[in-house]
C-alpha cells in the first residue's frame, strides 16, 4: 500500500493525482474464512483490523449489507470522551482514547482526532452532585476530568449563556480537555484502507440472512445474499440490527433500537471551540472543521428501524440550543438525519462470547460508541482470537443481565455520548 | 410524530400525546417470586426487537390515560391496528388482513 | 434609475416604485419586488460571493431555492444578522442592507482565493492523506489552520429579539407547490368542498408561469390564468394560501412541515409580528407539485460570475425587466434555453452566439433562432470560458475536437436540462425510479397517501400538468369520500411555444476524464468533476461513499441543481448505469430553516414551564433564594440580613431543633387511592405491606422497579378504609404515577381502585421541631393533637383556619412535626397565620438546604441522592421496610438476583472526618488505602454532606462497599489537593432513639 | 381550640387579562371540581345523582344549565373518568355521598384552574400549541378532551362556536396563560 504523506500528495498533484491506489478492495467472498466479522461500520472494520494486525489472523472478511461505514459510524456526531463513572466503562473508554491519540499514525489516514475538550453542563444541585462524582471517580480512575466554575466555563466556550437569568443557570461544568471529536467517516475509511492492506476481505452490499451451525450448535458461516460464507468464528458488529442477526442464532438479546436523530446547520466561521453537553437540557453540540454546527437530539420513544426520527424531536433539541446559546436561533438546521441505535438495560455496551459456540458479538453501544471504537475493536479482536475476554472487556457479558452485575452508567445519572 | 389511533378515545391522535411502553405482550409471571433466574432475566431483560412486525404498548397519557397495544412495522412505522390491553395478541392472518386494508384504503 | 441593466417596458415591477438598499456597504436602487439578487443584476453587480473552498469569484446562478452561490449576509441590526440568505429568495425593501461572505478584505479582492492556486493539492479528501506528521504539529498548526478557514457566513453573537410562532394544522389536501400543477390541483380539490391548504415558496404564485411568456391558456397568458385561480383560491373559506412558504419535511403518517417567512421582506415588520411560523400540518392526502430545476452543463471554468441557468435569465428578463448581461451567449443541451435566448433577443439584447451540444435540434427552434438572426451552433460545445470577476469570452468548440472560436460575452445562460423535484416525494420515505427513456428520476411509487403531479412528476405538456393535476385532486377528493365531484373543466386551449425536452447529465465536451480543468459539479462545495472520477478511482463504489469522499451535494444547497452530474460522472467512471449507483438520500429541510422556527413558542420564557407553589408569594416575602428541583422553584435557604447561604442554612437548622421552622413542602408529589382494593394495590406496588395499616395511621414506603431497585419512597396515609393519600418525590410524582396506572390497568384490572394526582390539590405547609403543636394549635379545629390521640405517624382530617386539612403527624427532621395539607388556593393564607403565631416561637422559615441538612442528621435518604438506580432497599439499610410475608410485590424477584444479595455490595453508612471541620465533597470518592497507585480501587462516594451546626461537626452519608461491616474503619477521601480522614459511623447523627420525634 | 381567623382564597391567575385581534383571554371562576371514576354500569345512576347525565362518547360533554358557569357538567375524559365541574362552586362530592356504586370521588377543585378563550381567533391560538385536530368537523361544541398546549397537559372544552374552556393544573397556569397569551400576537 502506498504510504499517505504530504509528499505522497505533492508527487500526485503533479500527474493529476491518477496514481492513487483504491483505499480497499472489491473481492468476491472466498468460499469460506477463519473469521468473519458481519457489519463493516468502525467497529467492525476496526476488529477485523487488530485481528490482523495484532492476532496474526490473515484470513477474515467484512461483510456489509450496504455501503462500509454507512450505518451509525456515518451518522453520529462525533463526540469523543472517557469521562465515564464506573471503573468498568472508565477502563473501557479511556483505552479508546489512548488509542486515538495515535490512531492516525498508525493506520496512516489522518482521522482529523480534535481534543477541542468536551464540557458537560450542570444546571442544578443534583447535576453537579452527579458530575462531581464523576470528576473524583476519573481522577483516582485515572481518567482526566476536571471541574470548572461556570465563569471558567464561559472562558473555554464564550459563546455559553452563563447569566442567572436564563430558566436552568449553569451552576459549573466538568471539563475533559482530551475529549474532543474526529471525522467520522475517515474512521471506517481508515479502517477499510488499513484492514484491506493487511488482506481483510471486505464485501459490502452482502447481507448476512442466516447464520449456519453444526449438530453440536457451534458456528459454522453465514448465508449472504451472495451464498454461503464457511467461517470458524463469526463476530456481530451491526450495531441497531444485532438483534435481528443474533436470532438467525437463536440468540435472543436484552437490547432495543431505537431511531437516533442529529443535525447539521448551516456552515458558519468558527463561533463554537469546544463540544458541549447537557443531560439536563438535553442537548450537546460542536462545530465541524467545515463550519457547520454539529446538533445531536434524543432518540424517539418508539423502537423502530427507520433512520428518520420526527420533528418533535428536533423541536426539542433546538429549544436546547437555543436556551443556551440564544443568538443561534437565526442559524438555519441544513440537514437532519437520523441512526438505528441498540440499547442495553443499562446503557453498556455488550463485548463478548455468546452461548453459541464461535459466536461473538459487539453491540449496544446504544447512543455513544463512536468515542469507543478503537478500544472497542481492539479487545473485541483479542476476544475473538483468544476465545476469551480482555480484561478490559471482561465485564461487558451477556451473564450481567441475568445476575443483575449491571454498569449502569445511565441509573447513575450519566449523560449520553 | 406518529399518528395513532387510540383504542378507548376511538380516533388517532398524535403521538405527543402518548407515552410509549415498551414491547407488548410480556406476561409478568404469577409466580414471580419462584421464577429461574433465566426466566427473570427473558421477563426484564429480554426484547424481540424484531426488525418486522412488532407488538407494543403505548399510553394515551396526555388523553385518555389508557395503556394499550398496538401492531406496528418498525421498519416502515405503518400502524397496523390498535387494540386494548387485556384483549388478546392478534393472529398472524389478522394482522395481514389489516394490512391489506389499509392498501386499499389508501388506493 | 433602479439599474442599468433594467430594459424598459420588460417585467412586471413598477418602475416608480423604488426603493434604496446597500450591498457591501454600496447604495444602490432597485425596485419594490426585486429580489436581492434582480436588483443586483440590474445594478450590473454580477459577483456576489466567494466559493467555499477555493474562493472563486461566484455570481448569481439561478432565480430560486436552488441558487448555490449567491449567498449573502442579511443586517436589520446588531442582534438581526441572518448569515448565509440566498440573494435569489431575499426580497428587498428600503433600507435593506446585504453583505458579501466568506471573503477578506473584499469581494473583489479576496486573498483567500490563494486557495485556488494550491487546487492541485487540495484535491477531495485530500486532508486525509496529510497533516499527520509530526504529530503534534496536527493539534497546533493544521487543525487550527482547517478550522480557522471553516464556514460561510458570520454567526449572529446576540440574542435573537424576534420571536416564531406555529400552528398545528389537520387539512384534507395539501398542496405544495403553486405552480401551474399546484394551482390547479388546489382549486380542483377546494370545488369538492374538501379543505385545502396550498404553498409556494416564493413570494408570488404562478411557479413557472411566472416567467414563460409564450404559454397562453384559453386567451389569457400564463401569467394571467395563474393570477384568476390564485384570486379564485382566495376567495375560498375552506382554502389557505400561503406564499412564502417552504414545505421543508415530510415526516411520517402523512405529516408536512412548512416554514412560513412573515417579515423578513418587510421594511417595517409589525413588532407583533412573529418572523416566521412553522405548521405542522397532518393531511388525509398530499398532492406534490414541487416543479423541475433546471441543472447546468459542466465544462471548464463553467463557475465564472455571469454564467447563470438560461431559465433564470428568463425570469430575470420576464419577471423583473432585467438583462442579465448586454452580450450573452447561450450554451445548451436543452430545448427551453432557446426561449431565454429569444426572449431576450427580442428585449434588443446582443446574443451572439447560442451553443447546443446536441446535433439533432427541433427545426422549429432553429427557424425561429434563423428568423431572429441569431447564430445556433449545434453538435459544439463550450470547452472553456475566460474572465477574471466575470465572465468575458467562451471557447466554443465542435464536439470531439478542441480548436475553438472566442467569442466575447458578459453572460453566459447554460442549461443542462431539468431534474424533477424528488425531495418530498423521497422524505416520505419513497423510492424514485430510474427511467431511462427521458433519464429521470420519477416519483412513481408513493407509500404515504400523497400523489406527485406535474414537472416534479416529469409530466412535460403543459395541457396533461393541468388535466393531471387536477384528476390527481379529483381521485384525492373520492378517496376522502366526496360522493358526487364537481366535474372541474380543464383549459380548453393551452399554448406554450416552448418545450424541455433535450438533457446532458454529466461532464460536457472538454471536460473528461483526461483533462485537467476545473469543471464544477457543486459550486458551492467546489467541486469539481476530477473531484469524484478521483473518489471512484480510490475505490468509493457507493455513490454515499462519493458523496462524503468529494462533500459534493453537502452544502447549503443540498445538490439541487448537481446532483445528478454528481452521479453520472461516478457511474461513468464505474462503468455502470445510473440507476445502478442510486441516488443519495433526500434528508429534510428542502431549504434550510431557522433554528427559532422549528423552536416557534418554546423559547425565552415558554422555553420550560416554570412551577411554583402556591405559597412561592410568602417565600418571596421571606427573602427566599429559591433552587430548581425539575419544573419547580422551591425555596433552597432564608438569608437574613447579612447572612451567606452557610450562615442561614446554620440558623435555620439550629432553630428547627430548638424552637421549630416552617416549610414548604407542596411540591411533593400526591396521590389519592380510592377503592375497596386500594391497600392490596398498594401492597403490590410498595416493598413493603399496607392492608396492615390503620384508619388514621400513616407509614413510610419504599417502591422499586421489577429489577429491585430503589425508584421513589414517601409517607402514605390512610384516610379510610378505601382511601390512600399517597406521597412521591418532587421529581418523581409523574413518573410514580404513570408506573402505579401501568400495574393497575395491565397486571391487575381486577382491582378495584383507582388513582388520581391531587398533587396540586394541596398545598403543604410542614412544621417542624419542638414548639410545632403549639404553634399550630390555636388555628386547627376538629382534630385532637395531642399526642395520645394523634402519635407520630398519623392522619386525621378537620380543618385549620376555617378551612378543610388533611393534617399528617410525621417527620423529615427527626423533630416532632405537622405536614399541614390544605386546598392549594388557601395554602398561602393559612401559611400567613401559621407564621404569624411561629414568630411568637422565635420559630424560623427553612428551605431544601435546611431540610437536607435535618434529615441527614437523622440518616434519612433522599432517593436520586443516596440512591441512584443500582441501590437496593437491603443496600439503604431499609431492609425493615421490604415485607418477608408478601409473596409479591414489585420487585420481589429482581431483589433475589445473584448481584443483587452478593456480598460487599455498596451500602450506606455515615461518615465522620478526623477534623470535624472539614466538610466533604457530595461526589468524592473513598478509599481504603490513599497511597495505592492510580487507577485507585475506589469503595464508593459521598452521597450527602453537610456542616451540621446541631452537632457542631460535619457529617456525611456516603455508600461503601461493604459499609456496615466497617463501622468505626478509618477510611480516605482523596482530593485534588489532599486526602480526607474519615470514619464510618452510623447514619443517625442527632437522637439516635427517636426520642424527639414524640415531642 | 377555636380560632377566628378565617383563610382566604388566592387565584393562581388573579387579576391576569390578555388577549389579541379577534380573541380575549381570561381566567375563569372558581368551580367546584372533582375527578370521577364509575364503572359502566353505574354511570346511569351517578349521572342521576349528580344532576347530569356522565356522557358515555370518547371526547363529549353535558351541561346541567345552559353556560359552563351555570350549572353542573360532565366532561368524559377517558372510558370510565370524568371530570365534573360545578361553576356555582356547590359540593359535588356530596351528591355521591350516599351512593352504593363502587366509584371514586376527588376532590380537584384547587388542582386545576381554567382559562377562557372567547372569540373567532380563539381555536388558532389554541392550534399554536395544541396538536389535536380542533377542526369543526372533529371539535364541535361540547367536545373536550385531555390534551397538550405547549409543554402543560390540558383539557380542552369547546363550550361554544368561538368559545373555549382550557383547564390545566394550577402550578402550570402561569404558563399555560402566558402560552396563550403569546400565541394570540401576531396571527
Ligand atoms: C445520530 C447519532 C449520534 C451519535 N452520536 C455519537 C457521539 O457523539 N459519540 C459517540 O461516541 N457515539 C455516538 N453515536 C453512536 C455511534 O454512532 C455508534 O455507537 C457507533 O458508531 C457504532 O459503530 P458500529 O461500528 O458498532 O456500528 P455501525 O457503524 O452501525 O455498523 C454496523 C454495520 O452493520 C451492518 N449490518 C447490519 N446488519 C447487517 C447484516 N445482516 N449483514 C451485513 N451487515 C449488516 C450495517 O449496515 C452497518 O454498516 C451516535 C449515533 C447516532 C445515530
Ligand atoms: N417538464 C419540465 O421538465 C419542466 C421544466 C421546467 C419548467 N416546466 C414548466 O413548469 C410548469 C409545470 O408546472 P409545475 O406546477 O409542475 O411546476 P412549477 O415549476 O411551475 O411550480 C412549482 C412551484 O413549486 C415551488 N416549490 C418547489 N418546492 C417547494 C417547496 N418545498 N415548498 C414550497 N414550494 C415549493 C416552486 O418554487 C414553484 O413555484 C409548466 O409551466 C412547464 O412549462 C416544466
Ligand atoms: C458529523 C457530521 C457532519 C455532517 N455534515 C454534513 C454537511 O455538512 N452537509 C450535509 O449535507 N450533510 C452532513 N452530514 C449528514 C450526512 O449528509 C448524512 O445525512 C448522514 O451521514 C446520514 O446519512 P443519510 O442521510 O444518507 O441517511 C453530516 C453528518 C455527520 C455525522
Ligand atoms: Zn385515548
Amino acid at each position: 500500500m502506498r504510504k499517505y504523506s504530504i509528499f505522497a500528495l505533492a508527487r500526485e498533484a503533479m500527474r493529476q493525482h491518477k496514481g492513487w491506489e483504491e483505499q480497499w478492495g472489491s473481492p468476491e467472498p472466498k468460499s469460506s474464512y477463519d473469521v468473519i466479522i458481519i457489519g463493516a461500520g468502525g467497529h467492525g472494520l476496526g476488529t477485523a483490523y487488530y485481528l490482523a494486525k495484532e492476532h496474526g489472523i490473515k484470513n477474515i472478511a467484512v461483510l456489509e449489507k450496504s455501503w462500509l461505514g454507512g450505518g451509525n459510524t456515518g451518522r453520529n456526531t462525533t463526540v469523543i470522551r472517557s469521562n465515564y463513572l464506573y471503573d468498568e466503562s472508565a477502563g473501557l473508554y479511556n483505552h479508546a482514547l489512548n488509542m486515538w491519540d495515535n490512531l492516525s499514525q498508525d493506520i496512516n489516514y489522518n482521522v482529523m482526532y480534535s481534543a477541542r475538550g468536551v464540557m458537560m453542563l450542570a444546571h442544578n444541585v443534583h447535576d453537579v452532585q452527579v458530575l462531581k462524582r464523576h470528576v473524583h471517580a476519573n481522577r483516582l480512575n485515572g481518567v482526566q476530568n476536571e471541574w470548572l466554575s461556570p465563569q471558567e466555563a464561559k472562558e473555554f466556550c464564550p459563546p455559553l449563556n452563563i447569566s442567572k437569568s436564563c430558566r436552568y443557570p449553569i451552576m459549573g461544568a466538568a471539563l475533559q480537555r482530551k475529549g474532543g471529536t474526529a471525522r467520522h467517516d475517515a474512521v471506517a475509511w481508515g479502517y477499510a484502507r488499513a484492514a484491506s492492506d493487511l488482506g481483510v476481505d471486505i464485501i459490502q452490499n452482502c447481507e448476512v440472512t442466516g447464520i449456519r451451525r453444526a449438530a453440536d450448535g457451534s458456528v459454522t458461516g453465514v448465508e449472504t445474499g451472495k451464498g454461503f460464507i464457511g467461517a470458524k468464528k463469526v463476530g456481530v458488529v451491526a450495531a441497531g440490527n444485532t438483534s435481528h442477526i443474533m436470532q438467525m442464532a437463536d440468540v435472543r438479546m436484552p437490547l432495543e433500537s431505537f431511531p437516533l436523530q442529529a443535525l447539521v446547520s448551516e456552515p458558519l466561521k468558527p463561533i463554537f471551540p469546544c463540544v458541549v453537553m447537557s443531560n439536563s437540557v438535553h442537548t450537546y453540540i460542536s462545530q465541524s472543521d467545515k463550519g457547520e454546527l454539529v446538533i445531536g437530539a434524543g432518540t424517539d420513544q418508539y423502537t423502530s428501524y427507520a433512520p428518520n426520527g420526527s420533528l418533535h424531536i428536533t423541536n426539542h433539541n433546538l429549544e436546547a440550543i437555543c436556551e443556551l446559546f440564544p443568538a443561534f436561533s437565526r442559524v438555519k438546521m441544513m440537514r437532519t438525519w437520523a441512526g438505528t441505535v441498540d440499547v442495553t438495560p443499562d446503557r453498556s455496551p455488550i463485548l463478548a462470547k455468546t452461548p453459541v459456540k464461535g459466536l461473538y458479538v459487539n453491540c449496544g453501544w446504544g447512543t455513544g460508541g463512536f468515542k469507543a471504537t478503537p478500544g472497542s475493536a481492539h479487545v473485541f479482536a483479542h476476544t475473538i482470537a483468544n476465545d476469551a475476554p480482555h480484561k478490559i472487556n471482561e465485564f461487558f457479558t451477556l451473564e450481567r443481565f441475568k445476575t443483575g452485575r449491571l454498569v449502569d452508567e445511565s441509573a447513575a445519572a450519566a449523560v449520553a455520548h | 410524530m406518529l399518528y395513532i389511533r387510540c383504542p378507548y378515545c376511538e380516533e388517532y391522535r398524535p403521538e405527543i400525546e402518548f407515552r410509549h411502553a415498551g414491547e407488548a405482550h410480556i406476561e409478568r409471571p404469577t409466580n414471580l417470586a419462584e421464577i429461574s433466574a433465566d426466566d427473570m432475566e427473558k421477563f426484564l431483560f429480554i426484547r424481540e426487537n424484531k426488525r418486522g412486525i412488532i407488538f407494543e404498548r403505548w399510553r394515551h397519557i396526555h388523553g385518555c390515560g389508557r395503556f394499550f397495544n398496538c401492531v406496528r412495522d418498525a421498519v416502515t412505522d405503518q400502524i397496523i391496528m390498535t387494540y386494548k390491553s387485556g384483549e388478546p395478541k392478534p393472529s398472524d392472518a389478522e394482522i395481514e388482513k389489516a394490512i391489506l386494508a389499509l392498501k386499499e384504503e389508501q388506493a | 434609475m433602479s439599474g442599468l441593466y433594467r430594459i424598459a417596458g420588460k417585467g412586471r415591477l413598477t418602475p416608480a416604485k423604488t426603493v434604496a438598499f446597500s450591498f457591501d456597504g454600496k447604495s444602490y436602487t432597485g425596485l419594490e419586488g426585486d429580489t436581492l439578487a434582480s436588483a443586483l443584476l440590474a445594478n450590473g453587480v454580477v459577483l456576489t460571493a466567494r466559493s467555499f473552498k477555493y474562493h472563486r469569484p461566484r455570481g448569481t446562478m439561478t432565480e430560486g431555492s436552488e441558487e448555490p452561490n449567491s449567498m449573502v449576509g442579511v443586517r436589520r441590526d446588531t442582534a438581526r444578522q441572518q448569515p448565509n440568505v440566498r440573494a435569489t429568495m431575499q426580497e428587498i425593501y428600503d433600507g435593506f442592507q446585504a453583505v458579501s461572505q466568506n471573503r477578506w478584505p473584499s469581494l473583489s479582492f479576496d486573498i483567500g482565493s490563494i486557495n485556488s492556486l494550491l487546487s492541485p493539492l487540495f484535491v477531495a479528501g485530500f486532508y486525509y492523506k496529510t497533516f499527520m506528521w509530526p504529530r503534534v504539529a496536527w493539534e497546533k498548526i493544521y487543525e487550527p489552520k482547517i478550522r480557522a478557514a471553516a464556514g460561510l457566513g458570520l454567526s449572529p453573537t446576540e440574542q435573537d429579539p424576534d420571536h416564531y410562532a406555529n400552528k398545528f394544522a389537520y387539512a384534507d389536501v395539501v398542496v405544495v407547490g403553486g405552480g401551474p400543477a399546484g394551482l390547479s390541483a388546489a382549486l380542483a380539490a377546494a370545488k369538492q368542498g374538501v379543505s385545502v391548504v396550498v404553498c409556494d415558496e416564493n413570494a408570488e404564485f404562478g411557479g413557472a408561469l411566472l416567467y414563460e411568456n409564450d404559454v397562453e391558456i384559453d386567451g389569457k397568458s400564463g401569467y394571467d390564468w395563474a393570477k384568476d385561480i390564485e384570486a379564485q383560491l382566495a376567495a375560498m373559506d375552506n382554502v389557505t394560501i400561503l406564499p412564502r412558504t417552504t414545505a421543508f419535511g415530510y415526516y411520517a403518517h402523512n405529516m408536512i412541515g412548512l416554514c412560513e417567512r412573515i417579515t423578513d421582506h418587510l421594511a417595517v415588520p409589525d413588532a407583533d409580528s412573529p418572523r416566521e411560523r412553522l405548521w405542522q400540518i397532518r393531511a388525509k392526502k398530499v398532492i406534490i407539485a414541487q416543479g423541475a430545476i433546471e441543472r447546468h452543463l459542466v465544462f471548464a471554468n463553467n463557475d465564472r460570475p455571469g454564467i447563470m441557468m438560461a431559465s433564470a435569465a428568463r425570469s430575470y428578463l420576464n419577471k423583473y425587466g432585467v438583462a442579465v448581461g448586454s452580450k450573452i451567449g447561450v450554451y445548451t443541451a436543452c430545448d427551453s434555453a432557446y426561449a431565454a435566448a429569444f426572449d431576450l433577443k427580442e428585449a434588443g439584447v446582443d446574443i451572439p452566439v447560442i451553443v447546443d451540444s446536441r446535433t439533432d435540434v427541433d427545426p422549429a427552434l432553429l427557424e425561429r433562432a434563423r428568423e431572429l438572426g441569431l447564430t445556433v451552433q449545434t453538435g459544439h460545445s463550450v470547452i472553456d470560458t475566460t474572465g477574471k470577476l466575470r465572465i468575458s469570452g467562451i471557447k466554443v468548440a465542435k464536439n470531439g475536437q478542441m480548436a475553438n472560436t472566442k467569442y466575447d460575452v458578459d453572460a453566459l445562460l447554460i442549461s443542462g436540462g431539468w431534474t424533477p423535484s424528488l425531495h418530498l416525494y423521497s422524505q416520505s420515505r419513497a423510492k424514485p425510479v430510474w427511467d431511462g427513456d427521458v433519464k429521470r428520476f420519477l416519483p412513481e411509487n408513493p407509500v404515504q397517501d400523497q400523489v406527485s403531479v406535474g414537472a416534479c412528476a416529469g409530466t412535460d405538456d403543459l395541457s396533461d400538468v393541468i388535466s393531471d393535476a387536477q384528476s390527481a385532486a379529483l381521485a384525492a377528493a373520492k378517496s376522502l369520500g366526496v360522493k358526487k365531484p364537481k366535474k372541474i373543466s380543464s383549459p380548453k386551449k393551452v399554448t406554450s411555444h416552448y418545450g424541455h425536452a433535450g438533457d446532458h447529465i454529466g461532464s460536457s465536451h472538454g471536460a473528461g476524464a483526461d483533462d485537467a480543468v476545473k469543471a464544477f459539479v457543486d459550486y458551492q462545495h467546489d467541486v469539481v468533476a476530477n473531484d469524484i472520477r478521483l473518489a471512484v478511482r480510490e475505490g468509493m463504489r457507493s455513490i454515499e461513499h462519493v458523496k462524503r469522499f468529494t462533500t459534493t451535494g453537502m452544502a447549503t444547497d443540498q445538490g439541487k441543481t448537481s446532483n445528478l452530474h454528481g452521479l453520472a460522472i461516478a457511474a461513468d467512471g464505474l462503468g455502470k448505469e445510473i440507476p445502478q449507483v442510486g441516488l443519495t438520500t433526500f434528508r429534510s429541510p428542502f431549504t434550510p430553516v431557522s433554528f427559532g422556527t422549528i423552536v416557534n413558542h418554546g423559547a425565552g420564557d415558554l422555553f420550560d414551564p416554570v412551577r411554583r407553589t402556591p405559597m412561592h408569594d410568602w417565600a418571596v416575602a421571606q427573602g427566599a433564594v429559591f433552587e430548581d428541583v425539575g419544573q419547580w422553584k422551591r425555596g433552597w435557604y432564608f438569608p437574613q440580613a447579612g447572612e451567606d447561604m452557610r450562615a442561614s442554612v446554620n440558623r435555620e437548622c439550629k432553630t428547627v431543633r430548638e424552637s421549630a421552622g416552617v416549610f414548604d413542602a407542596s411540591t411533593l408529589g400526591k396521590i389519592e387511592v380510592v377503592g375497596p382494593d386500594a391497600a392490596k394495590f398498594l401492597d403490590i406496588i410498595y416493598t413493603n405491606a399496607w392492608s396492615t395499616l390503620k384508619v388514621g395511621r400513616c407509614r413510610y414506603g419504599i417502591m422499586t422497579h421489577e429489577d429491585g431497585f430503589i425508584f421513589d419512597d414517601g409517607v402514605v396515609g390512610r384516610l379510610a378504609e378505601d382511601r390512600f393519600h399517597v406521597t412521591t418525590t418532587t421529581g418523581g410524582a409523574a413518573g410514580v404515577l404513570n408506573h402505579m396506572e401501568d400495574y393497575l390497568q395491565t397486571e391487575f384490572p381486577e382491582l378495584d381502585v383507582w388513582l388520581t394526582s391531587v398533587s396540586e390539590q394541596w398545598g403543604v405547609i410542614a412544621v417542624q421541631g419542638p414548639k410545632a403543636r403549639d404553634i399550630i394549635a390555636p388555628l386547627v379545629e376538629g382534630i385532637d393533637l395531642s399526642t395520645e390521640s394523634m402519635p407520630h405517624m398519623s392522619v386525621r382530617e378537620g380543618t385549620i383556619c376555617g378551612v378543610p386539612t388533611r393534617l399528617f403527624r410525621m417527620s423529615f427532621t427527626g423533630e416532632m412535626g405537622y405536614e399541614i395539607n390544605v386546598p392549594a388556593d388557601y395554602a398561602q393564607s393559612v401559611l400567613e397565620a401559621v407564621w404569624t403565631n411561629a414568630q411568637k416561637y422565635g420559630a424560623c422559615a427553612y428551605g431544601t438546604e435546611a431540610m437536607h441538612v435535618l434529615r441527614a442528621e437523622k440518616g434519612y435518604i433522599i432517593v436520586g441522592q443516596e440512591t441512584d438506580g443500582s441501590i437496593t432497599p437491603h443496600d439503604a439499610g431499609l431492609s425493615w421496610a421490604v415485607s418477608k410475608k408478601k409473596t409479591d410485590f414489585v420487585g420481589i424477584r429482581g431483589l433475589m438476583r445473584d448481584d443483587l444479595i452478593a456480598e460487599g455490595r455498596k451500602q450506606l453508612v455515615g461518615l465522620k472526618t478526623k477534623d470535624p471541620k472539614i466538610v466533604l465533597e457530595e461526589g468524592a470518592q473513598i478509599v481504603a488505602d490513599p497511597n495505592q497507585p492510580i487507577p485507585m480501587k475506589m469503595l464508593g462516594h459521598v452521597t450527602s454532606s453537610y456542616w451540621s451546626e446541631n452537632c457542631g461537626h460535619s457529617i456525611a452519608l456516603a455508600i461503601v462497599e461493604g459499609g456496615r461491616s466497617k463501622m468505626g474503619d478509618a477510611l480516605y477521601v482523596p482530593m485534588l489537593d489532599r486526602t480526607i480522614e474519615v470514619e464510618v459511623v452510623d447514619t443517625v447523627f442527632v437522637d439516635q432513639d427517636g426520642g424527639r420525634l414524640n415531642g | 381550640m377555636a380560632n377566628s381567623i378565617q383563610a382566604l382564597r388566592n387565584l393562581p391567575l388573579d387579576g391576569r387579562l390578555a388577549g389579541g385581534a379577534g380573541v380575549s383571554i381570561t381566567p375563569a371562576e372558581p368551580m367546584s371540581r372533582v375527578s370521577l371514576r364509575v364503572k359502566d354500569k353505574d354511570v346511569k345512576a351517578i349521572g342521576k345523582a349528580l344532576g347530569v347525565a356522565l356522557p358515555s362518547k370518547p371526547k363529549t360533554s353535558n351541561m346541567s344549565g345552559d353556560r359552563a358557569s351555570a350549572g353542573r357538567c360532565a366532561l368524559w375524559i377517558g372510558p370510565d373518568e370524568w371530570l365534573v365541574l360545578d361553576g356555582e362552586g356547590a359540593d359535588i362530592a356530596g351528591a355521591l355521598a350516599k351512593t352504593k356504586a363502587v366509584i371514586s370521588v376527588v376532590n380537584i377543585s384547587h388542582r386545576n384552574t381554567a382559562i377562557l378563550l372567547e372569540g373567532q381567533n380563539a381555536v388558532d391560538v389554541l392550534r399554536a400549541g395544541c396538536p389535536q385536530n380542533l377542526n369543526d368537523d372533529v371539535f364541535p361544541v361540547g367536545a373536550c378532551s385531555r390534551t397538550i398546549l405547549g409543554k402543560a397537559e390540558v383539557v380542552i372544552w369547546r363550550t361554544d362556536e368561538q368559545s373555549y374552556h382550557v383547564e390545566c393544573w394550577r402550578s402550570f397556569s402561569d404558563y399555560v396563560f402566558k402560552f396563550i397569551s403569546q400565541a394570540a400576537k401576531g396571527l
